[in-house]
């Protein structure tokens, strides 16, 4: 055994528990799961069954956790997994696994399929079988703080550009405000216009906010990649900051992933509950909503749907906040047929998006043929999200449909909506 | 006593419609063609009793008693008078050496055709558990098959060792056909077995000079082709779910089924049901209780007459064991896991970006 | 050893042996699986209605939306054969018999005739469900050996028991005594094959519901 | 002692209660075609019932669709026999009883006379012999 390969049993033998144990052993084989994968609904090939993505956990946990595997394996019955095999799983495990969790929701059995794959990301990531997007946005999330490398003058940047367009100030390193912003890389970048919409909001609320300058990225590639050791590395900065500041919330942005990762991954990785809440910005709009601060001036007139990113809603458990909200805004909301918990994966999350390779981006365009039928089905010009790896994966994959589909951020279509 | 058999009958009474209209009756009971009763009148009316030999080994006389006891002289009992019973050792007038001589010229006069009855089981365990005049069981059984046409083993000791095998079968008890393998032989088992059927056998002998169709058991066709379960008059309430659960119960006295008691009806094949016992009077489960499944191989020992079907012939003895082995290797197992997981725990070396690197 | 010994012995030895492996491997993978033990969530829940362990058990009992309409085979052959199963099982008047000799548990039973069409109809799905192992990609893809086994086993029972009643193919005590061993053999391999869901998905609705549950997902 | 005095009551299910398996019509057929190969052949013939998957209900249903004719025939041989002709002649409802009463075999039989009402020649020559005897005594 190489000593990588025994890096991965060990690692697998760590993350192996009672959940995984019982699920391993009630899965009956009936295939329902696949079902409810897009990867498997558009391409209709039966490797993407998200159960068969973990077999080589299964395996592990058989031969070490179980008494009859243990004999199996002594007596040669049971093979121990090999390099090859990790390798050939690499793009069951992350290509084609958005870790959108909807697997889990239809498992008659009841099997949590989406917790077996994180945690057999643990050992993939150890192997060494992981794709270089996604190992390269952690390796620039531990060394330069984010993962598209950017850097905090680039970001001040950003919010002094903000502080004009706006007229508000943003707050840097303030201590006592209510609200630690946490942003991603990606919304930096490509929607500043989201910094603004939130400034503009807490001006109108009168809500105090600061931004930490040496924490400000949300997103947290260790979760993707499953490696805890550097997810926590990540997370700790956040941490950190918000106790230094003193803050009594966290506000995660839109980005899914990001907030599954300091809401309910976070306290898990540095071992303790936390001395603030995290609040996902939604939460904070909706709760804005319900005391009648967030006041509305003029429609959003188009037709719209909504699409409910996967780590939020379904796996972060905001249910409610988009549907309220959009309604707050929007005058032809057409609620579509898989929505909230049901609704299917952009395609790109659980660090997907990041893998840049030809294949995986052939798979990722076929699979966003679910979503296309959404949009073709409700017949609509526009649709409204709000996490900013969806956006950005939509947005590719609409390139590459040629349609003509408008994408809009949620907290910023409130935000040009806001009254004055 | 040579002649037709209808002779015979004339002389002690019985008319030709009577005769024929019994043979219809057997006939029916046979579930032979209803031309076939006429035939085996004619057959039977002209017959030359054939000679039978009857020898009791381990046996409690109960066959005999249930062929030759009837209430009233019925015409089964006639048709046994009519054969001719040269060797009974039972019934006969004649004792020792005297029997002895019966016997051996009973077998040399009708050598290759005469009928062998038995009734009991042979002893294997030592010769001398049973003797006949200074000869075992077995050599008798040997001697006498020898020149028999047909053997006939009454009884469900002679046919398949019966009470004397019960376990722990003290005597090495065998049946009839555990030893004669060149002969055909019918069994006619039960404890004791059904008179009609007994003539029956012998009215097909008698009238197409061989033996009825058998079963896989060597039991004739036409009256162990179904189970008593089969036939039973009470199995509609096993059918609608209606069951006595005790033998003075509400069940019971509106006559449900008695499966829940232990009846062995649905796994033994007899035709009490049917024919019943006591000249048509009745029958075991039309007298409350279950059958008992004595015309079944080791009936004895199947689990008990009370015990239903569906349950445990034997108490559970290792369940309680098993469970107990089954927790404990459980919990061994659970112990080397979480030493296991513990250890791969503390080897844990923190995974830095290195790791990612193939 | 003959028909009625051989009935004799499942009835007895068998029914004995049977039990024990049963008990022992049940109690053995249930601590095997269960002493597993998992780390304490710290995160702060969060509440909501409808989401917890306890109803995701019985949630799960139902087709998820459009899932009936995905995989109609999967959903409709497999209620009726599990449901088949269970009323054969606990309404077929001697097994209830069975049953309350070994627990003292009682309750009545349904008409012969009715379990009998139950059991075809079991069957029937059973087939189907077979079918569609074989022709369906993703299924005919997940299959091991232990699939067609598990199925074999858990159709046997099904099949001798009926061709015991109807007095099919061999003599009822001989067809008995097949059923009678292998509803042992079932009982046998059940904790340690995927049977063994029949214990171990209530442990993993109960998981994932309250994993979920506090994230305030109702699962 | 009556057996009534026993609490034991076998409840038997009312008369007239549904109890048709459908099997007793096809025997009608089946006699019709046995009538016909009297007439053209002579040859008689019979239906062994208690062989036959027959309810009580089946028999009282064959029992009444035949009906009765002229001719009952009664036969005291151990036990009653009952030699019917039904409406349709030629064909005969013939039940044999035990010394107990109780039914032991069931037939229809189809025949110009049944065989059982005929008197055998052995038995005629035996009549004759007797009469002979009785006319030499005159």
């Amino acid at each position: 055994m190489s000593a990588s390969l025994d890096k991965v049993t060990q690692t697998l033998k760590e993350v192996i528990d009672a959940p995984i144990a019982s699920y391993f052993d009630s899965c009956v084989h009936c295939g329902l799961c696949a079902e409810a994968c897009l990867f498997y609904t558009e391409t209709g090939d039966p490797k993407y069954t998200p159960i068969h993505k973990v077999e080589p956990l299964r395996r592990v946990y058989e031969q070490e956790y179980t008494l009859l595997g243990r004999l199996m394996k002594m007596v040669g019955l049971s093979k121990p997994i090999t390099d090859e095999e990790l390798g050939e799983w690499q793009e069951l495990v992350y290509d084609s696994c958005t870790l959108c969790g909807r697997c889990s929701m239809v498992c008659p059995v009841g099997n949590d399929i989406v917790y077996m794959v994180r945690k057999f990301r643990e050992g993939m990531a150890v192997s060494g079988h992981v794709p270089d997007g996604i190992r390269g946005a952690t390796k620039r999330t531990v060394e330069i703080g984010g993962p598209m490398g950017l850097k905090w003058p680039a970001v001040a940047n950003v919010l002094r550009k903000a502080e004009e367009a706006t007229g508000v100030t943003i707050p840097v390193d303030k201590e006592g405000a209510d609200y630690l912003v946490l942003l991603s890389s990606m919304e930096i970048v490509n929607y500043p216009e989201y910094i603004e919409a939130l400034a503009k909001i807490f001006h109108k609320a009168g809500i105090s906010f600061t931004l930490a300058s040496d924490a400000f990225e949300a997103t947290n590639a260790g979760i993707q990649i499953g490696a805890s050791d550097l997810a926590k590395v990540i997370v700790t900065r956040i941490v950190d900051a918000a106790e230094r500041l003193k803050v009594k919330y966290v506000l995660s942005p839109e980005c899914g992933h990001a907030y599954m990762a300091i809401r309910w991954e976070g306290p898990n990785l540095i071992g303790r509950p936390f001395g603030f809440k995290v609040v996902h910005v939604l939460e904070l709009l909706d709760q804005l909503r319900q005391e009648g601060v967030l006041k509305m001036k003029g429609m959003f007139k188009d037709p719209l749907i909504l699409h409910d990113p996967c780590q939020i809603v379904r796996r972060g458990g905001v249910l409610q906040a988009p549907e309220a909200l959009i309604r707050q805004v929007a005058e032809n909301y057409i609620p579509i047929a898989d929505q909230q918990k049901w609704n299917w994966c952009c395609g790109g999350g659980g660090g997907a998006s990041a893998i840049h390779t030809e294949e995986a981006e052939a798979l990722r365009a076929k699979a966003f043929g679910v979503k296309k039928r959404q949009i073709e089905e409700a017949g609509v010009g526009t649709m409204v999200t709000f996490c900013a790896n969806c956006r950005i994966t939509i947005e590719e994959a609409l390139d590459h449909y040629e349609m003509n589909t408008k994408l809009l951020g949620l907290t910023e279509l409130l935000a040009e909506h806001l009254e004055d | 006593m040579q002649g037709p058999l209808i002779d015979t009958l004339a002389r002690q009474g019985v008319t030709r419609r009577t005769f024929l209209k019994y043979c219809a009756t057997l006939a029916s009971m046979m579930a032979l063609p209803p031309s076939a009763g006429r035939a085996m009148a004619e057959a039977m009316a002209a017959a030359r009793r054939p000679s039978v030999i009857w020898l009791p080994f381990q046996e409690c006389t109960g066959c005999t008693e249930s062929i030759t006891r009837s209430h009233s002289p019925t015409l089964e009992g006639m048709i046994f008078d009519m054969i001719s019973l040269d060797y009974q050792v039972t019934i006969m007038a004649a004792a020792g050496h005297q029997a002895e001589e019966a016997l051996r010229n009973a077998m040399l006069e009708n050598d290759g055709k005469y009928l062998l009855v038995v009734d009991g089981s042979i002893p294997m365990g030592d010769p001398g558990y049973g003797t006949h005049g200074g000869h075992s069981f077995v050599d008798h059984l040997q001697q006498a098959a020898k020149g028999a046409a047909a053997i006939i083993a009454v009884g469900t000791c002679a046919s398949y060792g019966g009470i004397p095998k019960a376990n722990p079968n003290p005597t090495g008890a065998v049946s009839v056909s555990d030893i004669i393998k060149d002969k055909p032989i019918v069994n006619i088992p039960g404890c004791p077995p059904i008179p009609v059927v007994m003539t029956g056998v012998l009215a097909h002998y008698l009238t197409f000079g061989s033996l009825p169709e058998l079963d896989a058991k060597g039991r004739p066709k036409a009256f162990f082709g179904e189970t008593i379960h089969d036939r039973c008059y009470r199995r509609p309430f096993y059918d609608q779910g209606k069951f006595a659960k005790t033998f003075d119960d509400e069940g019971a006295r509106r006559g449900w089924c008695l499966f829940e008691l232990g009846c062995k009806g649905p796994v033994t094949y007899n035709a009490c049901a049917t024919v019943k016992w006591n000249g048509g009077t009745s029958w075991p489960v039309e007298s409350g209780h279950g059958c008992l499944g004595c015309s079944e191989p080791d009936f004895w020992d199947a689990g008990g007459f009370y015990k239903a079907l569906s349950v445990p012939a034997d108490p559970l003895k290792l369940a309680a064991a098993a469970a107990v082995v089954g927790a404990g290797a459980g919990v061994a197992v659970s112990f080397a896991n979480r030493a296991k997981k513990g250890a791969a725990k503390k080897a844990h070396q923190p995974i830095t970006l290195a790791d990612l690197e193939k | 050893m003959n028909d009625l010994q051989f009935l004799t012995w499942v009835r007895g030895t068998g029914l004995d042996i049977a039990v024990g492996i049963f008990l022992l491997g049940v109690l053995w993978r249930l601590i095997e699986i269960y002493t597993l033990g998992r780390k304490k969530d710290l995160a702060a829940p969060r509440h909501a209605a409808g989401a917890s362990g306890l109803h995701t058990v019985f949630r799960r009992s139902l087709p998820p939306p459009g899932m009936l309409k995905r995989s109609p085979v999967s959903y409709i052959g497999g209620y009726i054969f599990h449901i088949g199963l269970a009323v054969i099982v606990f309404l077929g008047a001697p097994h209830i018999l069975l049953i309350t000799n070994l627990t003292g548990l009682s309750w009545p039973g349904l008409p012969t005739q009715f379990i009998d069409l139950v059991t075809v109809v079991t069957m029937a799905a059973m087939v189907v469900m077979l079918v569609d192992r074989i022709n369906k990609p993703v299924k005919r893809f997940l299959s091991t050996f232990e699939d067609w086994f598990t199925w074999a086993v858990t159709f046997l029972p099904v099949l001798t028991g009926w061709l015991a009643v109807q007095h099919l193919l061999l003599p009822y005590t001989t067809m008995l005594a097949l059923h009678i061993l292998s509803a042992e053999i079932l009982l046998v391999v059940l904790p340690f094959t995927k049977l063994f869901h029949a214990f171990t998905l209530f442990g993993s609705r109960w998981y994932n519901g309250s994993a979920n549950a506090r994230k305030g997902v109702p699962v | 002692m009556s057996l009534d005095a026993i609490p034991i009551h076998v409840i038997t299910p009312p008369a007239g209660e549904p109890g048709l398996t459908g099997n007793a019509p096809p025997l009608l057929r089946e006699l019709a075609e046995q009538v016909k190969r009297l007439l053209e052949t002579g040859e008689s013939s019979a239906i062994d019932l208690s062989a036959l998957p027959l309810t009580p209900t089946d028999l009282d249903w064959l029992h009444e669709k035949l009906g009765a004719g002229e001719i009952a025939v009664t036969l005291q041989a151990s036990g009653e026999s009952t030699l019917n002709e039904t409406a349709c002649p030629g064909i005969w409802w013939v039940t044999h009883r035990n010394e107990q009463g109780a039914v032991t075999s069931q037939f229809i039989e189809v025949a110009f006379v049944p065989e059982l009402v005929k008197a055998h020649p052995q038995d005629v020559a035996i009549g004759l012999e007797n009469l002979e005897l009785m006319i030499s005594d005159l």
